[in-house]
């Protein structure tokens, strides 16, 4: 009863908070008054108009294709490098540098230099992306890495896990929280970068198009994509991530 | 079928920032014959740990020299670490089925977490369970792999009474019907008398072998609380190099 | 075929819509693939990528290029340039009323009008750079800077000029003006097609014959309204008065001439701004490349 | 002695990759010769000149000022807020779509707004990256809070250490990794985020001249100003992020 | 001068996934007088963790009701946890001085350091010790705040016989200068014998008082082992309702 008492409290707080938002933004748009701020009405319009007309989610499309495709491969690879360096001082040594220097890069240059010597093809915008994401990766799942816990991994040496099953039975459950946390940022990384690499060398997707309309100052178009996009990663997180992270946290008292 | 040789030389732990070095083991002999039940008894911080987590193959970082002879090449052990070490991501049955090599039957551990009456808990997750029954759960996991060498690390302290001297018995049971080497690690004199076939009194950091005592006393004897106290004040009385430690 | 990089709603994009309308392109001697980019950073990227044969840029990069070896040749295509713009009742009227106002500047410090704004302040004995308070950033957020009354005034670009002036802000000068203040007299073009030489020598027929359909679809789209009816979308201009101020731009920047005369001033164009920056907007070539700009013939 | 020689051998093996990237560099610029990727040479002597003309110091340290500014407000700020939301249920469902919401806002949508609001001003630029910045360290900071050791908690309260006890030896510790995450990821990400805001509208700074260099297809310049960013980021690794680690994780068998 | 009310109703661990709600708990009455010393014994799993856990004040989440009866307002509790719970980030001494309230006389920490033999480990970190170094830290730390209710969860096993015997006095000698109700979990019987005033015995879960036995020895004479045996012989052979239990 209670329980249940407590999780209705929960999702009407969450709603609450929506609701909240739309007010404040409703308010501070009818006080400003300004083609800067449209209220949430006329957002709602233009993206309703971008949604009929197909073009939004055409490029919403795209730009989540490349979204999906980059973060699977930054993720996969990131997990594997980072678990390998938090395990072995010597690797760690030699490829820290690089870390720090890839980690550093800006976004702009990765860019560039993967379009010109690959060409203005998906698989350059792709790997650009991927360049950019893949070294924060490392370094959170290698944060994690270093804080195992060697009782648990010695169990697993004496009973003689195995690799895969010490993976999956010691290490992930422990580096979980890291992988959220570099799953959620790492999401709104990817969005950030994947716009630049759309701007720059793309004729579809969300870049591309917020470009326009920030070439018109079309604040409200922005703001409509930015809210379809926006959506699109509330629904990942309550179909995905959320339960995702029930799971995993289960066995907490 | 399991016989240890154990040579160590030194191990040492090494200085760590304030922390100065710390020579836990110093010239450590010991020949365990197949199937021997020996009991360890040394002072806390004395190293007892560390030699099972030497003998484990745990700790590679030391000198000397560990042979186990077995039949087969790769003695499986089972470990009953002085802390439960679960993990507490799985549920009690998950924690035992997953130290059992590939194919297991699930009828043992049933029996195992029968006994260990621990047969409710078994879908539970190990943070709702108490520390005495986790113990369980690590004692449980260390039998059901059927192991040649039983490494246990004070397993019986949390237990009360009547479930130690089950454990107990369910221990001298498995192993006489399946015989391997036995280490066990207590503080209780009268647990070591009822249980080993010899003991080991070993002396404070750096460790080494004080004193080592068989007990004479007839298997089926053992349970005579009477026999064992007799014994326990023997040694108590005659034993003056080893009375520091008892 | 020619692959063409331009931007999405840019004027090439009015005239290629213009030769669809048109039906000229069926008959073309050349064919046309069209790739839409988002700005001209992203068309620079593709040329060099080799994802498209043909871009829309301007000669000093073509220039500074050929010099550090690559063989990019240049196409005048128009004269339009950027403008200082005020509101209309502003009390800047020329250049001396700059000093101590709050100028936006598009495109950094390197930009042509900017450089050559100094140039012309020079001349006036006003130091510019050290008297105005410049503020660069990019050309939609200084208009908007200007509608809020944060900035005084604005060098932007010709369609952000063009927009300013249609909601009645005033333009002050524009980037041929500066030029002629310069003591140049000729008009010197702006933008123009850029491509590959070896490109443009490989497919030489069908080049010119795009240079010459876009030209010829210039006058129509300025001299017929029917023919600027049909592209209006693509100005992304609601209003009348924007449409018409755009149009307006656009076809002052028609180029009428171009010939040696032209080149020349160019030359004496590139030598000012490689003084003028210091070397930094034009590399290290030391005059303009021979072959910067191409020839028809 | 075997543990110096062991760490000779891991800075010996440092050294080493740094090498190995320069190598490679020099290689592929050899091979590839063409101007998107100038040789190390031909950078160093740009960085170079751009030191002695005083242009690159003046543009790295306006830069690095923001960084320092906005990090640390985005820090602090980003500790605060994660802890309490990792500590507090409602307060989480509350502001859960609010963190999503900023955190998937692009970049430039912030910045836009910031700008348009508050003018091109010093202030807008630094509260752009500290919105950029905040929700990433929220996020990380809320999964480490999650994460907390109870046991140790309520050995902490048992013993009435107090809110300040409790947060600095308790909860502080355990956060750590996750801070350093943050930490090591966040500087590359305000680094990602200050270019496009100095882009945008500012007149000084790396982005400003970067942007410059963009324009003008300057990748050897663009190279030289991201190498003199990396060695500052380097180097803020070796003085503080480095020895805060070995400090933080000495406990450690 | 700490009497304690305790009056618990119920308390439930409430379901979870696939693990069933669990009462712990049942109508649990008992009154602690001042200065009294109560051991607990009870089998494995079945609340007495549980029951310290409310009195201490760590789990608010029970019906009933607990009075702590004191002359000034909030009463400083020792607890020792069944596991040690020391910061690993902090060196053995760090973790005891923080459990002390601002001003604090280095002399008792030291002194406490020097009984329990780990002056030599005091600047280690938690991770160089072996787990019975950790739990006579745990047992500093709750001896050194000077408690008026001192909690005890298994406290000395992992204790070699002498150091048990030795710190088992220090808790005595403790408690008779500055009187303070003490609640000592054991599985001991001789050992809950030798200390307690009076034995609690508690039946499985839902743990509830099962009897309530006096020890009638005198202080003095506690340390005579046939005082004791003889004494724990007595109530393995009169009291059935408790047989099961020892
Ligand atoms: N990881 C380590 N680093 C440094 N020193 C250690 C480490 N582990 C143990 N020691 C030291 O080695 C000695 C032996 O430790 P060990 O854990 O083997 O003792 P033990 O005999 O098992 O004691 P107990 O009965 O208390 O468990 C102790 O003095 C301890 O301080
Ligand atoms: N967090 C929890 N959630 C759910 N059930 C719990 C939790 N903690 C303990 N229990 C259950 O409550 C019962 C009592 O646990 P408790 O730890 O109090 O036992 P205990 O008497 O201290 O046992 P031991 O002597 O083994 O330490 C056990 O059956 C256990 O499974
Ligand atoms: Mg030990
Ligand atoms: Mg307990």
């Amino acid at each position: 009863m209670r329980l249940l008492q407590n999780r209705y409290r929960l999702q009407l707080l969450n709603a609450l908070s929506l609701l909240l938002l739309l007010g404040l933004w409703q308010f501070l748009a009818f006080y400003l008054n300004s083609n800067t701020l449209p209220t949430p009405a006329v957002v709602a319009k233009v993206f309703w108009q971008e949604t009929v007309s197909g073009q939004l989610p055409y490029h919403l499309g795209i730009t989540l294709f490349r979204l999906v495709v980059s973060f699977t491969i930054a993720m996969l690879l990131g997990c594997a490098l980072g678990i390998v360096l938090g395990c072995n001082k010597a690797l760690d040594a030699f490829f820290d540098n690089w870390l720090v220097i890839f980690l550093n890069i800006p976004a702009l240059v990765a860019i560039i230099l993967c379009y010109v010597w690959f060409g203005l093809v998906e698989s350059a915008a792709i790997l650009a992306v991927v360049i950019n994401k893949l070294p924060n990766v490392v370094v959170t799942v290698r944060e994690g890495t270093r804080t195992l816990d060697q009782d648990l991994l010695e169990m697993a040496r004496c009973y003689h896990f195995g690799r895969r099953k010490t993976f999956i039975h010691v290490v992930w459950p422990q580096l979980h929280p890291f992988l959220m946390a570099a799953t959620r940022s790492g999401l709104a990384l990817i969005w950030k970068i994947i716009l630049v690499v759309e701007l720059l060398g793309r004729s579809q997707g969300m870049g591309y198009q917020l470009h326009l309309f920030f070439q018109l100052f079309d604040v409200a178009g922005i703001l409509a994509y930015t809210l379809a996009f926006v959506a699109v990663i509330q629904l990942i997180e309550l179909v995905i991530l959320k339960p995702l992270d029930k799971k995993a946290q289960r066995w907490r008292r | 079928m399991t016989a240890i040789a154990i040579d160590i030389h030194s191990k040492t732990y090494s200085a760590q920032g304030t922390a100065p070095a710390h020579r836990a083991i110093a010239n450590l002999k010991l020949t365990l014959t197949s199937n021997e039940f020996i009991c360890l008894v040394g002072p806390s911080g004395c190293g007892k740990t560390t030699l099972l987590n030497i003998i484990a193959g745990l700790d590679p970082d030391f000198k000397g020299d560990i042979r186990l002879e077995t039949g087969h090449k790769k003695p499986v052990i089972g470990y009953v670490f002085q802390n439960p070490r679960l993990l507490p991501w799985r549920t009690v049955r998950e924690n035992i089925t997953l130290a059992l090599a590939g194919e297991h039957a699930p009828e043992t551990v049933d029996a195992l977490l029968d006994i260990m009456q621990l047969t409710q808990a078994q879908h539970v997750y190990p943070e709702r369970l108490s520390l005495g029954m986790s113990r369980r759960v690590s004692i449980i996991r260390a039998f059901a792999v059927n192991p040649d060498i039983l490494l246990m690390d004070e397993p019986f302290v949390s237990l009360d009474a009547p479930t130690a001297r089950q454990v107990r018995n369910l221990l001298l049971e498995l192993w006489q019907r399946r015989p391997h080497t036995v280490l066990f690690v207590t503080h209780d004199l009268r647990e070591a008398i009822a249980l080993a076939d010899r003991l080991l009194f070993l002396s404070p950091s750096p460790m080494t072998v004080m004193g080592e005592i068989s007990v004479p006393i007839a298997r089926a004897e053992r349970n005579d609380e009477a026999q064992v106290e007799a014994f326990r004040q023997k040694l108590l009385a005659h034993y003056p190099e080893i009375k520091t430690l008892l | 075929t020619l692959r063409l990089g331009i931007l999405a709603f840019g004027t090439v994009a009015w005239e290629i819509e213009a030769l669809k309308q048109q039906k000229l392109l069926d008959s073309a001697a050349f064919d046309l693939e069209i790739h839409p980019v988002a700005n001209p950073e992203a068309g620079k990227i593709a040329l060099q990528s080799g994802a498209v044969d043909i871009i829309v840029s301007d000669w000093i990069w073509v220039s500074k290029l050929r010099a550090s070896g690559e063989d990019f040749t240049f196409y005048p295509y128009s004269n339009t340039s950027g403008a200082l713009v005020v509101p209309e009742n502003s009390p800047i009227r020329s250049l001396k009323d700059l000093p101590g106002k709050r100028l936006g500047l598009a495109g950094g410090e390197l930009d042509k009008n900017w450089l050559l704004l100094q140039a012309l302040g020079q001349r006036q004995s006003l130091d510019l750079n050290a008297s105005v308070e410049k503020v660069f950033g990019a050309p939609p957020i200084l208009s908007q800077q200007l509608l809020r009354q944060r900035l005084d005034a604005v060098m932007t670009y010709w369609h952000f000029a063009a927009r300013l002036e249609a909601q009645g802000y005033r333009q002050v000068l524009d980037g041929r003006d500066i030029v002629k203040g310069l003591g140049i007299n000729e008009a010197v073009p702006t933008l123009g097609y850029v491509f590959r030489q070896s490109f443009g020598e490989q497919h030489r027929q069908s080049i010119n014959s795009f240079l010459n359909s876009t030209r010829q679809v210039r006058q129509t789209l300025c001299q017929s309204d029917s023919a600027w009816q049909k592209i209006i979308p693509l100005t992304q201009a609601e209003d009348t008065v924007t449409q018409n101020k755009l149009r307006l731009r656009y076809c002052d920047g028609n180029i009428d001439s171009w010939g040696e005369k032209e080149r020349q001033a160019a030359g004496r164009i590139y030598q000012l701004l490689k003084n003028l920056s210091d070397n930094r907007l034009t590399g290290a070539g030391s005059a303009l490349q021979p072959g910067t700009f191409w020839s028809t013939d």
